[in-house]
């Protein structure tokens, strides 16, 4: 048993190390002769063991001259934690004492990130969109992506996985299921009065669907198709989209806005943050499985 | 209520980000293009009206997002200048779209054109941001979707160079925003603000007590160093032929013609509105950034010379004529900033122009794109060899055409600039001697008679032009002309959107 | 410089996450190997992030939580939330810069068989020609 | 507290270093995974929770799922099972 499961790790580690021990494909001189470096005016002067190291040693030095710079700047700056920097002024004073009466939330932070600074983070929910349909353009089965070698590879894991035995997997997982739903769904909606919030919350939920995923493939699979998927995430981002052109017209307009802060401290509270917060997560949590899913087998 | 055109900045980045995640879900590369023109013509409009209500009434204005002004909520702000260059980004976007439309459903596959115009929606809503942005916080999320979509336009051809080419473009990419965003947390330790404004004013503040200045000089250092290496000058180009000369024709035309000129024109906003030009000039960096303007200038053209291949002969054309720009900005004066603007205004419609005519030149060779096989590709294409006799000639500097004027001006303001003077008139004049020993030998390639590419075993075809390829050419080469003829009321924008900031 | 060494003992968390950034930036430099890029990458964000909170740290200071909505809320009680805020907007985005680079890697390892960066850009030119 | 915190710094600067010393691209992994926890313990000393839960949940979590099937990938072209794939290709 012991013997196996070593056996195991070592191929786990020969396998992991391949990319290190790989044969040679290219000759040293050829090698050499493409490497773009700030040094190429020396070519032929040096041996090749000896170019190595000056790229070596200018990347030292350049990195040594960077930390050097940024180790003095830190000289000259403010104290930290010093109250009185510059960084408290007006702006902190207004987050943290209006925060509450303008916004609602008892959190600041999503006051700040959600209502105050909505653009920067409907930017970054984009950031997110972008990164998924990157990895789709990349990595989504398609003739020029995937061989038949690849394919029968998929095959046969899948065969693989079939026959292996996961009850420990299995139970575990059963048990452990509601108590990450229930923590991902509590961050989610708990963001504007406790830690957490859309990103983190979405994040947790997005981290049990792959464990989901592991235990019980096929449930998940039925569930998330390509469909679901694409509609949750539409779905968030125009609903988070649209709340935010509300949200900024009527304000830069000086419109009234039906959006009001209710009683700061209750759950349902804070006018848009949870409602943006849900949206967010389930954004994050499909696209997290979309991640994971197209590395793993090209396809939802 | 503030007058409805003021809103017009905000719905045109919502508009385009809109349009970006529709498309997402159409699954289908035609409507995914009609819907990306439907947009650019919108915002193209929008930007037109905003162009003609601020420069008529010579105004700007601030739009805060949401109720909270401005050191505390994101704001917008949208002057002449802004409005300007939306619109010049909408139409050129449009051209090279339109004029590199057949090799887009050539070279991407059927499944992920769609996903291919999500990243061209995306990258006109981060370009626009990084425009009006009046928020430096702001401007750190978009440069990064920004660097991400164009990232994507690269691969989307998805043959081996091009995925190589996407590696070096985002590690490189990646380094100069950690830069930035190490400078922006420096600049807010320090004033305590993100906001421009605020920023403007405390950094004044600073100028004038004399406190902080170590970190103000290394913050402002880090800054242009990671938008140089954003914007390929020149020691930090290494990742640009590459990227721009393996990639499809609209995405090479769009990454030359606008995304480098996205952080420049962000750099020029914090010179402006976070400094002031005079501050910048006190700290020296400016004096570095002519220096290595006219390297790039010099360098990029030599590096041209020696290239046989069409499209990386453009791509190195690119990081010569970005020296040209930082040259204008490194003069460190008004006179030298508007001939930079001017520049980034005319070399977004050339280079798109050169791009997509040699795309459509290299398609009657059979894709070939090297200039040895491109004999007589200009008289098979007579369009696209008149579109890239035209651009060819505005990059070597030939009167009436844009890049005369781009010439004249750098030359006006070197004359006033404190010691950049001769040096200045002497890059330009290299410069311009370089660009023609490579742009002259190519038109006459093209337009010589008989054919070389039957050596590769292709015969030379006809290309009759499509109606897209048309209005790409027409428009941009028209552009090019009216920029080089009727340039005065463009100065005139540039330097009222400049005096504004 | 012992006035420089008591400045540097009072904000250890600037110096350290300037040494880390170091250390990112140079296994970006010298690693050929693109995992290791990508995790000197995301070592040097992690480093910029610490940079960057910890200014916005004031000692003596709590977590911008308020427990008491009811009770009018003190400036002095809390630390600065915003380079929180920006800090947590920059951790989304990096997660979304790793999954592209790792696909990436992913597609370019299936061409190339090899993550060595140069040998990979020797291959590319190799097959241009 | 302090003390704590100083050792958490070094211990970050230890795992830096180590991830990008390490010949194994999986130890590199696992050191990697470390260094996240222990960010997030230091955003928790830094009095942001916010950033400590996220950086949980993203960095340790997220991220090392996605590195784990990248590596699970190339092996799938290479190392055990890869040496029979490579003797086909070629």
């Amino acid at each position: 048993m012991t013997k196996n499961i070593k056996e195991r790790w070592r191929q786990f580690a020969a396998w992991v190390n391949g990319a290190d021990s790989d044969t040679p494909v290219v000759t040293p001189e050829e090698k050499r002769a493409a490497r773009p470096h700030p040094l190429r005016f020396l070519h032929g002067m040096l041996s090749e063991k000896n170019e190595m190291r000056v790229y070596h040693i200018f990347s030292v030095v350049m990195c040594l001259v960077f930390t050097g710079t940024l180790l003095l700047t830190v000289l000259y700056l403010p104290t930290f934690g010093g109250a009185g920097n510059p960084t408290e002024n007006e702006v902190m004073e207004r987050y943290v004492e209006k925060g509450i009466e303008e916004v609602g939330a008892t959190n600041l932070i999503s006051n700040i990130i959600l209502v105050y600074r909505g653009f920067d983070t409907f930017g970054e929910s984009c950031v997110l969109f972008l990164a998924a349909t990157c990895v789709m353009i990349l990595l989504r089965k398609d003739e020029k992506n995937t061989t038949a070698y690849d394919l029968a590879e998929r095959a046969e894991d899948a065969e693989i996985e079939s026959e292996e035995n996961t009850t420990v997997l299995r139970s575990v997982v059963r048990m452990l299921m509601p108590v990450i739903l229930l923590f991902g769904v509590y961050v989610l909606l708990n963001g504007h009065l406790s830690p957490g919030g859309g990103f983190s919350g979405g994040a947790i939920l997005g981290a049990g669907l792959i464990l989901f995923e592991n235990a019980f493939g096929e449930k998940v699979r039925r569930f998330m198709s390509e469909h679901v998927y694409h509609f949750i995430k539409v779905a968030a981002l125009y609903f988070y989209g649209f709340t935010m052109i509300y949200v900024f017209f009527t304000g830069a307009n000086g419109l009234h806005s039906i959006i009001g802060t209710g009683i700061p401290g209750m759950i349902f509270s804070a006018g848009v943050i949870m409602p943006i917060n849900v949206a967010v997560g389930l954004e994050v949590a499909c696209t997290m499985y979309a991640f994971y899913a197209f590395f793993s087998k090209g396809e939802l | 209520m503030r007058p409805f055109y003021e809103n017009l900045p905000f719905l045109c980045i919502f508009l385009a980000m809109l349009a970006g995640i529709t498309t997402s879900i159409l699954h289908s590369g035609k409507w995914a293009l009609r819907i990306s023109l439907t947009a650019l013509t919108v915002i193209g409009a929008a930007s037109a009206w905003l162009l003609y209500a601020t420069a008529s009434q010579n105004t700007y204005f601030v739009y805060a997002m949401g109720k909270f002004p401005s050191p505390w909520g994101n704001e917008l702000r949208a002057g002449p200048l802004e409005a300007g260059l939306a619109l010049v980004f909408c139409i050129v976007m449009a051209c090279s779209l339109l004029g590199g439309l057949k090799d887009i459903f050539e070279d991407i596959l059927p499944g992920k054109q769609d996903l291919y115009f999500v990243m061209m929606d995306m990258l006109l809503a981060s370009l626009l941001s990084m425009l009006y942005t009046n928020d430096i916080f702001t401007g750190y999320v978009f440069i990064e979707i920004n660097t991400i979509a164009a990232c994507a336009i690269v691969m989307a051809k998805d043959n081996n160079q091009t995925l190589v080419a996407t590696m070096r473009y985002l590690v490189m990419s990646l380094l100069g925003s950690g830069l930035f965003l190490i400078s922006l947390a420096l600049l807010y330790a320090i004033t305590g603000h993100l906001l421009m404004p605020q920023l403007g004013e405390s950094i004044h503040a600073l100028f004038v007590s004399g406190l902080y200045t170590e970190p103000l000089t290394v913050l402002v250092g880090l800054m242009v160093l990671g938008l140089s290496i954003k914007s390929a000058l020149f020691p930090f180009h290494s990742w640009l032929p590459d990227a721009h000369g393996s990639s499809t024709t609209a995405s090479s035309a769009i990454l030359s013609g606008l995304v480098l000129k996205g952080y420049i024109v962000l750099l020029i906003k914090i010179f402006y509105r976070v400094f002031s030009i005079s501050e910048v000039r006190s700290l020296k960096i400016t004096n570095v950034l002519f220096v290595l303007g006219a390297l790039a200038m010099i360098m990029g053209s030599v590096k041209a010379l020696q290239e046989g291949h069409s499209k990386r002969m453009v791509a190195y054309s690119s990081v010569a004529q970005i020296g040209y720009i930082y040259l204008g900005v490194g003069l460190g004066i008004e006179a030298g900033v508007v001939a930079a603007v001017f520049q980034i205004i005319a070399h977004a419609f050339t280079k798109p122009l050169l791009f997509v005519s040699v795309g459509a030149l290299s398609s009657t060779a059979g894709h070939e794109k090297k200039w040895y096989y491109l004999r007589g590709a200009g008289r098979r294409c007579k369009l696209a060899g008149i579109g890239f006799t035209l651009g060819g000639l505005s990059m070597v500097g030939i009167p009436l055409l844009a890049g005369f004027v781009t010439k004249l001006y750098l030359a006006q303001g070197a004359t006033l600039a404190a010691w950049q003077t001769a040096a200045a008139l002497a890059a330009l004049a290299v410069s311009s001697v370089l660009n023609a020993m490579y742009y002259i030998p190519a038109i006459v390639q093209i337009w010589s008679s008989g054919s070389t590419c039957q050596e590769m075993g292709i015969e030379p075809r006809v290309r009759r032009a499509d109606p897209a390829l048309v209005v790409s050419v027409l428009v941009l080469g028209v552009g090019v002309i009216l920029l080089g003829v009727c340039y005065r009321p463009v100065v005139g924008v540039i330097s009222a959107g400049l005096a504004l900031l | 410089m012992s006035n420089a060494i008591a400045t540097w003992s009072g904000d250890y968390y600037q110096v350290f996450a300037i040494i880390l950034f170091g250390i990112g930036f140079i296994s970006l430099l010298l690693h050929k190997n693109l995992i290791k890029k990508i995790i000197g990458l995301n070592i040097m964000d992690s480093s910029v992030y610490l940079f960057l909170t910890s200014f916005g740290y004031i000692d003596g200071r709590v977590a911008p939580i308020v427990a008491d909505p009811t009770a009018p809320v003190q400036m002095e009680t809390y630390i600065n939330p915003l380079p929180t805020g920006l800090v947590l907007t920059g951790i989304v985005v990096g997660v979304s810069v790793t999954a592209f680079s790792l696909a990436l890697t992913q597609r370019l390892y299936k061409k190339y068989h090899t993550l060595n960066l140069d040998e990979i850009l020797i291959l590319a030119k190799r097959e241009e020609v | 507290m302090e003390l704590f915190t100083i050792l958490l710094l070094v211990g970050l600067v230890v795992c830096a270093v180590s991830a990008s010393l390490a010949k194994n691209l999986l130890s590199t992994l696992l050191i990697y995974m470390a260094f996240s926890l222990m960010m997030s313990m230091i955003w928790l000393l830094l009095q942001a929770p916010d950033l400590a839960i996220t950086e949980a949940a993203v960095g340790a979590g997220v991220d090392t799922v996605l590195f784990l099937l990248t590596l699970k990938t190339i092996h799938a072209l290479k190392g055990t099972r890869s040496d029979k794939s490579h003797d086909e290709k070629h």
